[in-house]
C-alpha cells in the first residue's frame, strides 16, 4: 500500500510577466514555488486551496501539460521531466488526467464514439472492431449506455459529459489520473454521484489518484491524505484525519473553519482572515502567509519556514512548529 | 500611457519599413527596364540613360532602396514625370483637399452610424431597426463608384440640386489660407462662399461616408445588444437608473470600444475610396491625383501618393489605439 | 401506495436524458448549423440571388442571342426594349449579354481570389500560431505590413508592379486578402490552443498532426467559411473597383466595373448603361453578404447548449 | 402577519423560446418578514435565480415574462407595477447582489461614479455629498482605503472586494430588502467568510430583511432564519433552517442532504439522488422529481402534488403526507442504511 507512484521534488512552475517598452521580462508569477511530496499506489491524495493558490497548475505541470521551471517528478523510477516529448507522449497512456470543465474538456464536434477511441488509436488498439467494444464496454463502467456513442457532447447534462471524461481517461487503464476539479462544475445531487463512482472504479482498477479540489468537504470525503496549499507552495500535508481533526498550520485551521456547515447546532470557532491572498507575482517575503495570519511572528515575516514533517506522516510549513 | 505610446511607435517603425519597401519596388521590380517602363515606348536612348542614372538602376537593389529610404527621410518624394515637379510640393493642397472630404465623409459615417445603430439596438425588432439593418445590409453591398456616379446623376444633373464637382465654383476660386476651403472661407469671413463650399462637399461626402455609415451602423448594434445583455447592465437596472442613462452613459460608453476599432479601419476604406470618389466628382484631392498618375503611367506619384495615404492611415490607426486606452480602463501597460 | 422495493443505491446509475430521450438521435453540430440555415429566410435568399447569377453566367451563350463583343454600330445607346432587355452601350453592345458573361468574370474572380488568399492565408496562419515564437513575429508583421495599407491602395500598388490585367487584378485582391485570413486563422489557433479539449488531446498523448487536423481545424473552419462567404462579396467589389480604375479586365472583356467606367460619359444620356451593371455588382455582393450573415449566425462559436 | 414585507403569491414567470414555452417559475409562494433572513435554495434550473429576478422585474423580456401571480411589497403589487414605479423601488427600496462580482460592475467607470449614480438616482443631494456618502459605505463595508478606492476601477480590485462594493451599493439606500442572488459562490471560501459576516451585521445592524439565493446549504444553515427548498420552478418544500437541514420532509431535500459530503461526519459512501434536475416544462403533469424518487408511485407520475401545510408554515410538496402511516413510513427511510 505504501509503495510511492509518484515523487515530486522541489517542483516549480514560474509563468514570466512582460512589460515595459520592449515587452521583456520584468519578473514571474510563481505559480507553484517549490512543491513536494508522494504519491502511494492505489492512495486518493488530495489537493486543496483557494483560487491562484497553485493547485491546478500543479496537477498540469505533473503531466507536463504545462512545462515544469523545476524540479523532480518522478513516477514509477523514471523522472518524467528528463524524457523526449515523444517518450512521453508514449508515457500519457499510464499518466491521466481529468479536468474540472466537463463540457470544454470534450471537442464539441467529435461524437462520444471518437472522444473515447482517440486515446485507443494513439496508443496501438488499431482495428476498429476492437476500438468499438473497448468504447462500448468503457461507457457502460462510467455509467452510461453504449448507444450513447454516437451522440455528440453537447446532447449530454454536466454529470454525463463528467461521465465521458473518465472514460475517456480509462480507456488505456492508466495508473495514475490526475483530477482537476472534476465535480465543482455540477450540481450537489450530480457530484455525489461522480464522487461514488470515481470511488468504485478506484477500487476497481487499482487507481491512484490525485484529486484537486477547492471544496474541502469533497476533498476530505475522497482522500486519504491531503495537502493543503496556499500560494504556490504547500503548508501542510498529511492524512485526512489528522488534517481535519488537528490542522497545524493557521491557515488550514482557518480555512476550516471558513467554510459554512449545513447544521444549525454546529457552533463554529470562526477565524475570519482578513484581507485577500496576495498576488503571486510579488509574494510576501518570509512566510507568504504571514500577512494574514492572525498568529504571525516577527520571524514569519524574514524567514520562509521549511516543509518538514513535525509528527509522523505529518508535514507542515510554518515557525511555529519548530 | 506613455510606456503604451512609446511602445506603440516602435512596433510602427518595421511596419512603415515594410511599406517602404513595397511603394519602392513599384518604381523599381517592375518587370523589365523601369526607366523604359516608365518613360513609354518613344523614349529615346539618351532619356532613358538619365532617367536610369537618378533612379540609380544599376545599382544593386540594397544600395537602391538606400538611397530611395535617405531620400524620404529628407522628404524628398521624387518627381513627377509629367509635371516635372517635386512631388513633396504639389501633394500638399491635395492633401488638404482629401483630408477635408475624409473629414466630412466619416463625420456623416459616424453621427448617422452611431445613431441608428443605437436606436436599432433599443428598439430591437421595430419597423425602425428592421428598416436601417436592410439600408445598411444594402450600403455594404454597394460599390463606392457606383453610388458615387448615381448620386451625381441625380442630385446633380437630373435634379440640379447639388454641384456635379470640384470643390469650388471655377469661375470665383478662392485664395488659399489653409487649403482646407471650409476653414479658408470662414477666415475670409465670406459666408456665401462657406455655402458653396459645403455645398460641393455634400454629395462626394454622402457618397464616400455610406459604405462606413453601414458599417458602423451594423457593428454599433450588434455591440450594444451584446453590451445590454451584460451582468453590469443588469446591475445598473437594479440600482433604479432609467433607460437613458443605461443606454447612453453605460451601454454606448462600453459598446464604443469595438466600434471604434472599426471606424479606425473605415478611414482605411475611405482613404481608398477616395481614389474613385474624387475621380467622379473631379475632387483635387490626393486620390485623384494618384488616379490621373495610374493613366499616365506616372510612376514616382503613384508610388509616392499610395505611401502616403498608406501612412496617414497608419497614423491614423495609432490614434484609434491610443484613444482605446483611453476609454477602456482595463487596457493598462 | 408506496414502492416498498427501493431501487439500489448505485452511483453509476443513468442519469436519464430529458423528457425527449429516446427520440434524441446523435446531432452533429454541422447538421444543426446547416438545419438552422435552412430556416433563414435571408440567407436562402441570398442563396437564391448568387445561384441565379451563376447560372446567368454559365448559361449565357444560351439566354441571348448576341456575344458579349458584338457591336450593333445602329442601336449605340438604345434603351432597353423588347430586343435588347437592358438597352445597349455606347458602341451598341447588348448590356444584358455583357452582364451574363460578366457575371462569369466577377463570380470566378472573386472564387479564386478568395480561395488563393484562403489557401495561404490559413497557412501562414496556422504556422505562425501553432509554432509561435519567431515564427509568430515575422508572420504578423509581414500581416500588419499589407494591412497597413487601404486595400484598395495595396491592389493598385500590385497591379504597378506586375502590370495590368484581369489576371493580375485577382492576384492582386487575392494577396490583399492573404492577412485577413492569416489573422483570422491565427487567432483562432492561438485560442483554440488554450482550450480544455486541446489540452486533453495532448494529455491523451495524440501526435501534433492529429491535434492540428483532427481537433484545432475543425474547429477553426467556422469562422473560415464566414469570412470566406463575405469575403467572396469583398473580393467582387474590389475587382470592379480596379476595372473601374483601368487596372483589370481589357476590353474587350464584360467586366461590370470596367462596363462602369466605360460608360461614365453617357451617365445623363443613357442611365441604364451605369444602373444595370451597378445592380449587378450590388446584388451579387448583397447575395454573399446574406449568406455569410446567416452563416454567421448558424455557426456560432458558442454552441447552442 | 403584518410585518410581512415581501410576499410572493402563485408567482408564474415563463420563457419563450424557440423550443416551446418554459415554466422557470411555477406557481411559487412565500414571504418574508422584516429583519428575517430567508434562503431560497435549489440547484441549477430550479428557478429560483428567475424567482428573485421577478421580485425585481429584471427579467430579461424577452423571452421572459411574468404571466401570473401577485408579488406584494408591502402591500404593493409589484407584478404588474409600471417601469417607472419599479425604478423608484429598485436599489431604494429592494435592491440586489449577483453572483458575478468580477463582471457586475461597469468596467469602463470609476467605483465612486457608479454608487454616486446609484444614491442621486434615489436621493436629491450635491455631488460631493452623495461622494462623501459612497466613501462612507465603502468603510461601511469594510474596505480599506475607501477614500482612494472610490476613484479607481473595478479591474483593479479583486473579487471580494468588488462584492464589498456590490453591497455597499446595494445598502447605500437603506433598503428595507436585499435581495442576493449567490452572493459568495463566485469566491473563495476564505473570503466568503467575510462577506457572510459582512451581511449577518448588516441584516442585524440595520434590520436589512434578506432574500439570500444559494445553493450551499452550508451558507443556509449559517445565514438563515427561514429556508424555501426549490426543484423545477416549484417550491417542495419550507420550513425554519433548523426543520429543513435536521428534519427534512420532501424525499429532494432529504437527498439533497443526504448526498452532501459533511466536514464534520464521518461516511462510508455518499449517498446519491440518481438522474439530473428536470427541465421545467409546461407539458408535464406529474410531480416534478418523481423520475428521480425512490418512493415515487404511480399517482406522482399522473399529477402533481400540492404544497401540504404540515405546520405553521411549514409545508412539503409531496402525496406522502396524504396519510400519516405513509409519513411514517418514509421518515423511518432516514435511518436505512
Amino acid at each position: 500500500m505504501s509503495t510511492p507512484i509518484l515523487e515530486v521534488k522541489g517542483l516549480k512552475k514560474y509563468f514570466d510577466i512582460r512589460g515595459g517598452v520592449f515587452g521583456k521580462k520584468v519578473g514571474d508569477v510563481k505559480a507553484v514555488d517549490d512543491v513536494s511530496f508522494t504519491v502511494n499506489r492505489g492512495e486518493i491524495l488530495g489537493l486543496v486551496g483557494e483560487s491562484g493558490c497553485g493547485k491546478s497548475t500543479t496537477g498540469k505541470a505533473l503531466l507536463r501539460l504545462v512545462e515544469p521551471t523545476d524540479g523532480e517528478v518522478i513516477f514509477e523510477d523514471e523522472n518524467i521531466l528528463d524524457l523526449s516529448k515523444e517518450q512521453m507522449r508514449r508515457l500519457r497512456k499510464d499518466m491521466q488526467i481529468v479536468f474540472q470543465d466537463p463540457y470544454a474538456s470534450l471537442n464539441p464536434r467529435h461524437t462520444v464514439e471518437k472522444i473515447i477511441s482517440e486515446p485507443l488509436i494513439t496508443h496501438g488498439v488499431e482495428s476498429s472492431k476492437e476500438q468499438k467494444e473497448r468504447v462500448k464496454e468503457l461507457l457502460e463502467v462510467v455509467g452510461l449506455e453504449a448507444d450513447h456513442a454516437s451522440r455528440y457532447p453537447h446532447q449530454f447534462s454536466g454529470g454525463q459529459r463528467q461521465r465521458i471524461g473518465i472514460a475517456r481517461a480509462l480507456a488505456n487503464n492508466p495508473k495514475l489520473i490526475v483530477c482537476d476539479e472534476p465535480v465543482s462544475a455540477l450540481d450537489v445531487s450530480v457530484q455525489s454521484q461522480i464522487l461514488n463512482l470515481m470511488e468504485e472504479l478506484r477500487d476497481k482498477y487499482h487507481l491512484t489518484y490525485i484529486f484537486i479540489a477547492h471544496d474541502l468537504s469533497v476533498v476530505k470525503h475522497i482522500s486519504d491524505r491531503v495537502g493543503v496549499m496556499y500560494l504556490g507552495g504547500l503548508v501542510e500535508l498529511t492524512t485526512k484525519d489528522q488534517l481535519y481533526e488537528s490542522p497545524k498550520h493557521p491557515y488550514t485551521q482557518a480555512l476550516l473553519s471558513a467554510v459554512p456547515v449545513a447544521d444549525p447546532d454546529y457552533e463554529v470557532d470562526r477565524v475570519i482572515l482578513e484581507g485577500d491572498v496576495p498576488s503571486p507575482s510579488n509574494p510576501p517575503s518570509g512566510c507568504p502567509f504571514h500577512t494574514r495570519c492572525p498568529m504571525a511572528m516577527d520571524v514569519c515575516k524574514e524567514v520562509k519556514p521549511e516543509f518538514r514533517e513535525i509528527e509522523d506522516q505529518h508535514f507542515v510549513a510554518c515557525h511555529l512548529y519548530e | 500611457m506613455l510606456s503604451y505610446t512609446v511602445r506603440r511607435l516602435l512596433i510602427l517603425i518595421p511596419v512603415l519599413l515594410g511599406m517602404t519597401i513595397i511603394t519602392f519596388s513599384i518604381v523599381h521590380l517592375i518587370p523589365g527596364n523601369p526607366a523604359q517602363v516608365i518613360l513609354g515606348e518613344s523614349a529615346t536612348d539618351q532619356q532613358i540613360q538619365n532617367l536610369e542614372e537618378t533612379m540609380g538602376i544599376n545599382e544593386p537593389y540594397v544600395k537602391q532602396y538606400w538611397i530611395y529610404l535617405t531620400d524620404l527621410l529628407q522628404g524628398d518624394l521624387g518627381t513627377s514625370l509629367k509635371t516635372k515637379s517635386e512631388v513633396v510640393s504639389e501633394i500638399g493642397p491635395k492633401l488638404a483637399a482629401t483630408a477635408e472630404l475624409t473629414f466630412f465623409a466619416m463625420l456623416f459615417a459616424i453621427i448617422v452610424g452611431v445613431n441608428a445603430g443605437i436606436v436599432s439596438a433599443w428598439k430591437q425588432n421595430s419597423w425602425f431597426d428592421i428598416l436601417a439593418m436592410v439600408v445598411a445590409l444594402i450600403g455594404v453591398s454597394m460599390p463606392v463608384f457606383w453610388l458615387a456616379l448615381m448620386e451625381k446623376w441625380f442630385f446633380a444633373q437630373e435634379l440640379g440640386w447639388l454641384p456635379s464637382g470640384g470643390r469650388e465654383s471655377s469661375r470665383d476660386p478662392i485664395e488659399p489660407i489653409t487649403h482646407f476651403f471650409v476653414i479658408d472661407s470662414i477666415l475670409h469671413g465670406d459666408m456665401e462662399r462657406l455655402v458653396t463650399t459645403l455645398k460641393h462637399l455634400v454629395l462626394p461626402s454622402v457618397a464616400l461616408g455610406t459604405i462606413p455609415m453601414a458599417i458602423i451602423a451594423r457593428m454599433t448594434r450588434s455591440s450594444m445588444l451584446e453590451v445590454m445583455k451584460s451582468d453590469y447592465i443588469r446591475t445598473i437596472r437594479a440600482k433604479g437608473s432609467g433607460q437613458i442613462i443605461v443606454i447612453y452613459k453605460h451601454a454606448l460608453r462600453n459598446a464604443t470600444i469595438p466600434v471604434l476599432t472599426v471606424i479606425g479601419l473605415q478611414t482605411g476604406v475611405l482613404l481608398g475610396g477616395a481614389i474613385l470618389t474624387e475621380t467622379i466628382f473631379s475632387w483635387p484631392g490626393i486620390g485623384r491625383y494618384v488616379y490621373d498618375a495610374i493613366t499616365f503611367r506616372d510612376y514616382p506619384v503613384i508610388q509616392s501618393g499610395i505611401l502616403v495615404i498608406a501612412f496617414i492611415f497608419v497614423m491614423i490607426n495609432l490614434i484609434v489605439d491610443l484613444l482605446y486606452a483611453y476609454i477602456d480602463p482595463r487596457i493598462k501597460y | 401506495m408506496v414502492k416498498t422495493e427501493h431501487k439500489p443505491e448505485l452511483s453509476n446509475e443513468q442519469e436519464p436524458l430529458n423528457q425527449n430521450d429516446k427520440q434524441t438521435k446523435a446531432i452533429s453540430p454541422w447538421k444543426d448549423a446547416f438545419k438552422q440555415l435552412r430556416r433563414n429566410r435571408l440567407a436562402i435568399t441570398g442563396f437564391i440571388i448568387i445561384f441565379i447569377f451563376l447560372m446567368m453566367g454559365i448559361l449565357a451563350p444560351f439566354l441571348t442571342d448576341f456575344t458579349y463583343k458584338e457591336q450593333m454600330l445602329t442601336d449605340r445607346l438604345t434603351p432597353p426594349n423588347s430586343q435588347y432587355w437592358l438597352g445597349t452601350d455606347d458602341l451598341g453592345r447588348d448590356i444584358f449579354t455583357r452582364i451574363a458573361y460578366g457575371a462569369r468574370i466577377s463570380l470566378a474572380v472573386g472564387f479564386f481570389a478568395i480561395v488563393g488568399a484562403l489557401v495561404f492565408g490559413s497557412l501562414l496562419g496556422i504556422i505562425a500560431g501553432y509554432f509561435g515564437k519567431w515564427v509568430d513575429m515575422l508572420i504578423s508583421r509581414i500581416f500588419d505590413i499589407l494591412l497597413a495599407f487601404p486595400s484598395i491602395l495595396l491592389a493598385i500598388a500590385v497591379v504597378a508592379i506586375l502590370g495590368s490585367s484581369l489576371q493580375n487584378a485577382l492576384i492582386a485582391i487575392s494577396i490583399i486578402n492573404i492577412p485577413i485570413f492569416g489573422r483570422l486563422v491565427r487567432s483562432k489557433v492561438i485560442s483554440l490552443r488554450e482550450e480544455e479539449y486541446i489540452l486533453a488531446a495532448k494529455a491523451q498523448g495524440l501526435k501534433h498532426g492529429r491535434i492540428i487536423f483532427h481537433h484545432i481545424l475543425p474547429n477553426s473552419l467556422a469562422p473560415i467559411i464566414v469570412q470566406a462567404t463575405l469575403g467572396f462579396g469583398t473580393a467582387i467589389l474590389e475587382a470592379a473597383a480596379l476595372g473601374f480604375l483601368g487596372l483589370g479586365a481589357s476590353e474587350p472583356d464584360p467586366e461590370w466595373g470596367k462596363m462602369l467606367s466605360d460608360s461614365q460619359a453617357y451617365i445623363q444620356l443613357a442611365p441604364w448603361t451605369l444602373i444595370f451593371p451597378g445592380v449587378s455588382i450590388m446584388l451579387v455582393v448583397l447575395g454573399f453578404n446574406l449568406i455569410g450573415d446567416g452563416l454567421r449566425d448558424a455557426l456560432d462559436p458558442r454552441m447552442k447548449n | 402577519m403584518d410585518n410581512i414585507v415581501l410576499e410572493l403569491k402563485d408567482l408564474h414567470t415563463h420563457f419563450f423560446t424557440d423550443n416551446g414555452e418554459i415554466p422557470a417559475v411555477d406557481g411559487v409562494s412565500f414571504d418574508l418578514k422584516k429583519g428575517e433572513v430567508v434562503g431560497v435554495v435549489g440547484e441549477s434550473g430550479s428557478g429560483k435565480s428567475v424567482t428573485s429576478l421577478s421580485v425585481m422585474q429584471l427579467i430579461p423580456n424577452p423571452p421572459g415574462k411574468i404571466v401570473g401571480g401577485e408579488i406584494l411589497f408591502k402591500g404593493e403589487n409589484l407584478a404588474n407595477a409600471s417601469e417607472k414605479r419599479m425604478r423608484k423601488i429598485r436599489g431604494n427600496e429592494i435592491s440586489m447582489i449577483f453572483q458575478e462580482p468580477m463582471t457586475s460592475l461597469d468596467p469602463v467607470f470609476t467605483i465612486g461614479n457608479q454608487l454616486i449614480e446609484a444614491i442621486r438616482f434615489h436621493q436629491k443631494i450635491s455631488k460631493k455629498q452623495a461622494r462623501q456618502r459612497a466613501i462612507h459605505m465603502l468603510e461601511l463595508v469594510g474596505i480599506p482605503r475607501a477614500d482612494e478606492i472610490v476613484d479607481e476601477y473595478p479591474h483593479q480590485l479583486s473579487g471580494g472586494m468588488r462584492q464589498r462594493v456590490m453591497i455597499a451599493m446595494s445598502m447605500s439606500l437603506n433598503p428595507e430588502v436585499l435581495i442576493a442572488d449567490e452572493p459568495t459562490t463566485a469566491l473563495d471560501v476564505t473570503i466568503q467568510a467575510q462577506i457572510l459576516d459582512l451581511m449577518r451585521n448588516l441584516n442585524q445592524e440595520q434590520g436589512t430583511s434578506i432574500l439570500l439565493i444559494t445553493h450551499d446549504l452550508g451558507v443556509v444553515s449559517e445565514m438563515c432564519d427561514r429556508v424555501v427548498v426549490m426543484y423545477s420552478g416549484q417550491v417542495v418544500e419550507e420550513g425554519t433552517v433548523r426543520e429543513i437541514i435536521k428534519d427534512p420532509q420532501h424525499p429532494y431535500t432529504k437527498g439533497l442532504i443526504r448526498s452532501l459530503p459533511n466536514l464534520y461526519k464521518k461516511e462510508q459512501k455518499l449517498y446519491s439522488i440518481p438522474g439530473t434536475v428536470m427541465k421545467p416544462s409546461t407539458e408535464y403533469v406529474g410531480c416534478r422529481f418523481a423520475s428521480r424518487c425512490e418512493f415515487a408511485f404511480d399517482r406522482c407520475f399522473n399529477e402533481n402534488p400540492d404544497l401540504y401545510e404540515l405546520n405553521h408554515q411549514r409545508k412539503s410538496r409531496c402525496f406522502l403526507h396524504d396519510e400519516e402511516k405513509e409519513v411514517g413510513e418514509f421518515v423511518d427511510t432516514n435511518t436505512r442504511s
